[in-house]
């Protein structure tokens, strides 16, 4: 498969984006199989965009938005949690074990945060590789 | 109208300053930002974000957001490692002269590309970018780390960068600005906890102040306990150190909450650490605590009573001593980690700048505001003042406070309304 | 309105599964208002079935296409070219645009994706509450325009079961409203109390003969 | 026609040392589209930009693709030099091959560096200009409210210039609640006296708001006054409601309303009437306070006990008793006040649980558990001042509906939200003042007037307002009404208009929208597009990795 092992993560320009700057800056080395895709919200990350990025053949998709209560547009980031739940779920319903969607909310001054959403995401999916 | 009248000179880039920038620059005004470090952003710039499972509004993104905005905006000339040396003039024809130290980088090359940080021989490194998120982004060369300054005959950095951003022969310079008014913004100092003797800040490791948990959750991303890498498993805050003593007749705003938020994001992150805040009178108050306090609260073990005194035992643990009120008697108690939550103290350098623009001083050492409309205006026409400058506020409140002096300036100057649609 | 929703994934699967090449087909109507059926959902569902066959190694090819009503012949003629290409449609439709595809191309088999649930109106954003049951024998002149049938939980004609729970709430769902109380409140503001006291008698349950059909007089 | 896409990719003077320049290079000159590659050190400085600019003259391009640096610090420089060469500031793509990828990971990284190319070019192809516009505005303001904080706001938007109308439900200014304590010294009744004189403030009484439409800067209001409906445009509104406050003797108080009085239970505006005209046989002796028991947000309540006890203390010269849980200090000023109230004789009592009130033989017993003293205090006073509670005036919630903003969780108006602070709503064009959005001390309140004297100048001052047109746009062929849209968009912005062809579809306001693509995501017709975030612009990335 084209993108097996990758990571998508759909960053929210105002948090998630320049967290990863940051890191990037401190030099905090993360998985290399990382992709951002930089939206201007959470709110602006849709289903089927979480869904492509499955069938093109990503392991993971993590979409990180502004913390809860922070956000610029009021509920962009609740509402990307639902979708990203919704995706989830809709992985389980067709059997796919293996990969997940993961909603990170973060700050932009927290580097170690993204750098530490990366290792996990990586690390569950280590994780679910393992269980059969 | 004459051109000087529709310029401002912000005296601080701090988040106050910052905020009566950007105000000032969207309503047609050039604002000249006179700063005297090499980046902007001041205290506010230092602090992590305190966001547990929701946000903890404690703003360190509110100031990441505007800091962005303010070096992006055209109307904003941003002057760094200047200082104000001369005032004269009149409100709407004011003269002033600023000095800019010798900057070997110079901001408008710098690509922060990092080469010169990597070859430079000294440790620690005498260049570097001052902060990952440090706006301008651009390396900052500390003189008295310079082998230069020891006499030795390194040019490493300059021949390295690959934009001939650095220059080491440059001569510090001043220029003369013209503008109608001028904003002060300097901010504050942090008290210094070691002027509490007894409470041990800097003799033990263990004794840290807010300011120092602050900065490190924001470079390490974790609590670790200092010079080891053990998690403390209990930690005591204590409140009001350097605010509401014979020294400081005032309450320093943001102690209080800094302290919970800090506490609950601890807790978040290690639920099995435990807090003792030490208070006075607990300031719970404001727009979005009460709901954060209500989550918790239970959280944290609360006493009222500052301790006066703290003990290192043989084992490096520290003994805080204090007045159980509700017993009637002094206990002691024994924690991993004391945090001073150390309050918001005037400059000390404050007195220069008040000497040079004519201001006037509170008894407090905060510069005094005039009778007027809010707490903006000093006893000099055309100068207001804006945040902690002026009296202790948290990041809000500064920036409102900045945006308020900014509707000072507007309503001395003008602000020509266009006839709209 | 129109309200359906999703069918469970695996009944889903089951309907589609000796198919390989399958039309995804939306309408544009009621059921995309209601968040079921429309281009997105189409998008969405046609998107889970390409990885439901990946994951099973099976390949699933699919085509997305949306009318502006399934429930009218003429709309479903331009998707004639992808449902020859394809062995089976399935229809996010209501149960007349389902069951129009499946006339209109009565050589293809057309599967339901959707249960169409009820007649109803959207209360906020992605909530929908049941405001009709098509009886064919309406009542709501008498009711204050409140319908008991679909909203009072045992479909009472004659004013509230007597276990009305307090502040107007339904016994068997406290959540809700007594559609009998709500029906007073508004009588009540309009003065027309005294309709409380009419007896209705029982609906006639056959007042639209089944199948239904209605022959506009006019033209 | 093919694009002519010119990829230019900076090395940032070698700061990128495990990215093969050379390699990246030469994949991207493969790429479909890609007329040509170049590969700099000093593209964000003068005579990169420079270069660039004669670049995409030279070879014609029509976008552009950058691989540097993060877009987050650079974006807007390289997009005036678009603008600059010709070509529209949007049909920009960027790589960021710096920060989030040879800063970020060991080792050699062109791979990535070449994925995270082709990510870009895939979007870039896809990329519409977007045109900026600038709107004429309307820089008439509407102060909802007729309290302190509405005339100092009305009083001060003059001041600059600004045509100000209040409008204001009751029949008179100055009457709303809470708006008898201290003022520092600023006196309400010139206040309004100088208003109702000021050429540039129109005042409406007895008037109330039916609608709002609009955007900043082109609001239409109707207002209905003695049952005529008027509608009129206003640049930006500021809603300046204040807030209302109940009596709570404690909230365990075992008295009730009918007791109070009789007791001696009394309100700080009361007791302010008390000291003004009180012959001195009526001086009560001992008075006691209740501070700080009910709720947190008790800075209003604080600044008037404070400054009350010291007045009851100098003038009567009672016995002054302050129950309450923490003395709220952190306004400016308070903790002098509270040490001159202390040291003049006024008694705090802290108490970590509520006291217990009662009526014993018509006067008000006070019995807590005071902390210092570790023992029961009981005081029997001949007046008791009762806690005040702020709450939200009555129409908060109607009119929070009709605007389209969020309440905070006490029910004031501006939804906790960081980025709101200090007078912002989710709605651009309308602000918050003071009371109604939950500041109860006069210097904050005084503070929040300036405030938004600042942002409506900031607004409408100018006289038009740039905005990108039509950077999310509804096709009104594929909308089908349903609404969601209007009912998700944070910022009001969308509304539902009859359009050419006859039939209702959502339309979103240039001036309103913020640009988050909230409708974008949610629309169930797909009929949303968000320029530069189109579906095809998102999924074209996803599709070229890897």
């Amino acid at each position: 498969m084209m993108m097996d092992g990758i990571i998508v993560a759909f960053c929210c320009e105002r948090s998630g984006y320049p967290a990863a700057d940051l890191a990037g800056r401190l030099r905090l080395h993360y998985p290399e199989n990382l992709r951002v895709i930089r939206v201007p919200c959470a709110g602006r990350v849709d289903v089927i965009h979480i869904m492509k990025a499955f069938e093109m053949g990503a392991s993971a998709v993590v979409v990180l938005g502004c913390e809860e209560g922070a956000c610029h547009h009021m509920t962009g980031n609740t509402r990307a949690r639902e979708r990203v739940r919704y995706c989830d779920t809709m992985l389980r319903e067709v059997g796919i074990e293996k990969r997940t969607a993961v909603m990170v909310n973060i700050s932009p001054n927290a580097p170690h945060k993204f750098v530490t959403a990366a290792v996990e995401t990586s690390k569950i999916l280590e994780d679910l590789r393992e269980a059969r | 109208m004459k051109a000087e009248s529709r310029s401002v000179l912000v005296i601080g880039a701090g988040i106050s300053g910052i905020s009566s920038a950007l105000e000032l620059a969207s309503a047609g005004f050039g604002v000249h930002l006179l700063e005297r470090d090499a980046v902007i952003g001041g205290h506010a710039a230092s602090f992590p974000c305190k966001a547990t499972n929701i946000c903890a509004e404690c703003s360190a993104c509110v100031v990441s957001d505007k800091l962005r905005e303010a070096v992006q905006h055209p109307r904003i000339r941003l002057l760094t490692g200047s200082t104000l040396k001369e005032f004269r003039g009149e409100p709407g024809d004011f003269r002033v002269r600023i000095a800019q130290e010798p900057r070997y980088v110079d901001g408008e090359r710098c690509i922060a590309c990092g080469l010169c940080t990597d070859i430079c021989p000294t440790d620690p490194k005498a260049i570097c970018l001052p902060q990952a998120d440090a706006v301008p982004l651009i390396h900052v060369l500390d003189e008295k780390l310079c082998l230069r300054s020891k006499g030795k005959e390194c040019e490493l950095c300059r021949d390295i960068c690959p934009t001939k951003a650095i220059e080491f022969n440059r001569k510090r310079r001043e220029e003369e600005l013209s503008v109608g008014a001028v904003v002060v913004a300097t901010g504050f100092e942090v008290f210094d906890a070691k002027k509490k003797g007894s409470l041990g800040y800097g003799r033990y490791p263990g004794v840290l102040t807010g300011l120092d948990l602050e900065h490190l959750l924001r470079r390490e991303g974790v609590l670790r306990f200092p010079g080891g890498d053990k998690e403390p498993a209990r930690i005591a805050f204590i409140q009001c150190v350097g605010s509401r003593d014979e020294g400081h007749p005032y309450c320093s705003h943001v102690c209080c909450k800094y302290a919970m938020k800090l506490a609950a994001l601890i807790r978040h992150r290690s639920p099995d650490t435990l807090v003792t805040i030490f208070y006075i009178d607990l300031q719970t108050a404001g727009k979005g605590f009460a709901r954060f306090f209500d989550e918790y609260k239970s959280d944290i073990r609360f006493v009222r009573g500052v301790p006066v005194e703290i003990m290192q035992a043989a084992s490096g643990e520290l003994e805080v001593k204090f007045e159980d009120i509700s017993q009637g008697r002094v206990r002691r108690d024994t924690f991993d980690l004391v945090v001073l939550s150390v309050g918001i103290s005037p400059r000390t350098d404050s007195w220069d700048l008040a000497r040079i623009l004519g201001l006037d001083m509170a008894d407090d050492g905060f510069f005094d505001t005039a009778p007027s409309i809010g707490s903006n205006d000093t006893s000099v026409s055309g100068i207001f003042l804006a945040g902690t400058c002026q009296g202790p506020k948290d990041i809000p409140d500064s920036v409102a406070h900045g945006a308020a002096a900014a509707s000072r300036v507007m309503e001395l100057l003008g602000v020509p309304v266009q006839a709209g649609g | 309105m129109i309200i359906a929703e999703r069918k469970p994934m695996e009944e889903i699967r089951r309907e589609i599964a000796p198919y390989k090449k399958i039309l995804v087909a939306g309408c544009g109507t009621c059921v995309t208002v209601c968040w079921a059926g429309g281009e997105k959902e189409v998008g969405i569902l046609a998107s889970q079935l390409r990885l439901a066959g990946s994951s099973e190694g099976k390949e699933v090819v699919t085509l997305e296409a949306t009318v502006e009503r399934q429930c009218e012949k003429e709309m479903l003629a331009e998707l004639r070219d992808k449902v020859e290409g394809v062995d089976a449609v399935l229809s996010l439709a209501c149960g007349a645009g389902v069951q129009t595809m499946a006339g209109f191309f009565e050589d293809k088999p057309v599967f339901p994706a959707v249960n169409t649930t009820f007649i109803g109106m959207p209360e906020k954003e992605g909530l929908w509450v049941e405001m009709c049951g098509a009886c064919g024998d309406c009542y709501l002149d008498r009711t204050g325009g409140v319908c008991p049938v679909v909203r009072c939980a045992k479909g009472l004609l004659n004013g509230p079961c007597g276990g009305t729970r307090k502040g107007g709430k339904c016994e068997i769902n406290p959540d809700e409203d007594c559609a009998w109380v709500v029906i007073y409140r508004r009588l009540e503001k309009q003065g027309r109390l005294d309709l409380m006291r009419e007896y209705c008698a029982p609906k006639n349950a056959r007042a639209v003969k089944r199948p239904g059909r209605i022959h506009a007089a006019k033209a | 026609m093919e694009a002519r896409i010119g990829v230019l990719i900076c090395d940032c003077g070698q700061g990128m040392q495990n990215i093969d320049f050379g390699a990246l290079a030469r994949q991207a000159a493969d790429l479909p589209g890609v007329t040509s590659v170049n590969l700099s050190s000093d593209l964000c400085l003068d005579e990169g930009t420079k270069k660039m600019v004669s670049l995409i003259k030279d070879e014609n391009l029509d976008r552009v693709v950058i691989a540097a640096c993060s877009p987050d610090m650079k974006e807007h420089i390289f997009r005036d030099m678009l603008e600059k060469a010709g070509l529209n500031g949007n049909l920009l793509s960027m790589a960021n091959i710096r920060e989030q990828c040879s800063w970020a990971h060991d080792g050699e990284v062109t791979d990535k560096a070449a994925d995270l190319l082709r990510m870009a070019i895939g979007r870039v192809r896809l990329l519409r200009p977007v045109e900026h516009r600038e709107f004429p505005v309307s820089t008439e303001v509407l102060v909802v409210g007729g309290g302190f904080s509405a005339i100092s706001t009305a009083l001060r938007l003059s001041g600059v210039g600004l045509r100000t109308t209040v409008l204001e439900s009751e029949p008179v200014l100055g009457e709303g609640a809470g708006e008898k304590e201290d003022l520092h010294g600023l006196d309400r009744g010139s206040m309004i006296a100088a208003a109702e004189r000021d050429g540039n403030i129109d005042i409406l009484t007895c008037a109330r708001i039916a609608s709002v439409e609009g955007a900043p800067g082109d609001f239409t209001v109707t207002m209905r006054t003695d049952g005529t409906e008027t509608a009129r445009k206003f640049g930006a509104i500021v809603l300046a409601t204040g807030f209302r406050t109940e009596l709570t003797p404690g909230p365990d108080a075992l008295i009730d309303a009918r007791e109070l009085c009789s007791a001696g239970v009394v309100s700080q505006e009361q007791l302010l009437g008390m000291l003004s005209n009180l012959g001195l046989e009526a001086r009560p002796a001992i008075v006691g306070f209740l501070l700080d028991l009910a709720d947190e947000n008790s800075r209003f309540t604080t600044l008037a006990t404070l400054n009350n006890a010291l007045a009851v203390k100098s003038r009567w010269g009672s016995e002054v008793y302050v129950f309450c849980k923490d003395v709220k200090v952190d306004s400016e000023g308070t903790e002098r006040l509270y040490r001159e109230t202390r040291e003049c004789g006024v008694v705090f009592l802290k108490c970590d649980s509520a006291p217990e009130v009662t009526v014993d033989n018509g006067k008000v017993r006070v019995e807590a558990r005071d902390v210092f003293l570790g023992d029961d205090a009981a005081i029997t006073c001949d007046l008791l001042v009762a806690e005040e509670l702020p709450f939200p005036v009555q129409e908060t919630e109607v009119l929070g509906s009709m605007f389209g903003v969020r309440l905070d969780s006490g029910g004031f108006y501006q939804d906790e939200n960081v980025h709101l602070y200090p007078v912002d709503s989710e709605r651009k064009g309308v602000f918050f003042v003071g009371g109604c959005r939950g500041n109860w001390d006069i210097v904050r309140v005084l503070t929040d007037v300036s405030s938004v004297v600042t942002s409506v100048c900031g607004l409408l001052c100018p006289g038009s307002i740039q905005v990108d047109v039509e950077k999310v746009r509804v096709d009104p062929q594929k909308c089908v009404a349903c609404l969601t849209c209007i009912r998700v968009c944070p910022h009001s912005a969308i509304q539902l208009v009859r359009v050419d062809s006859g039939r209702d579809a959502a339309v979103i306001s240039d001036l309103a929208c913020d640009a988050c693509g909230v409708c974008a995501a949610i629309c169930p017709a797909k009929a949303i597009e968000f320029e530069g975030y189109r579906d095809d612009e998102i999924l074209a990335q996803i599709e070229a990795v890897g």
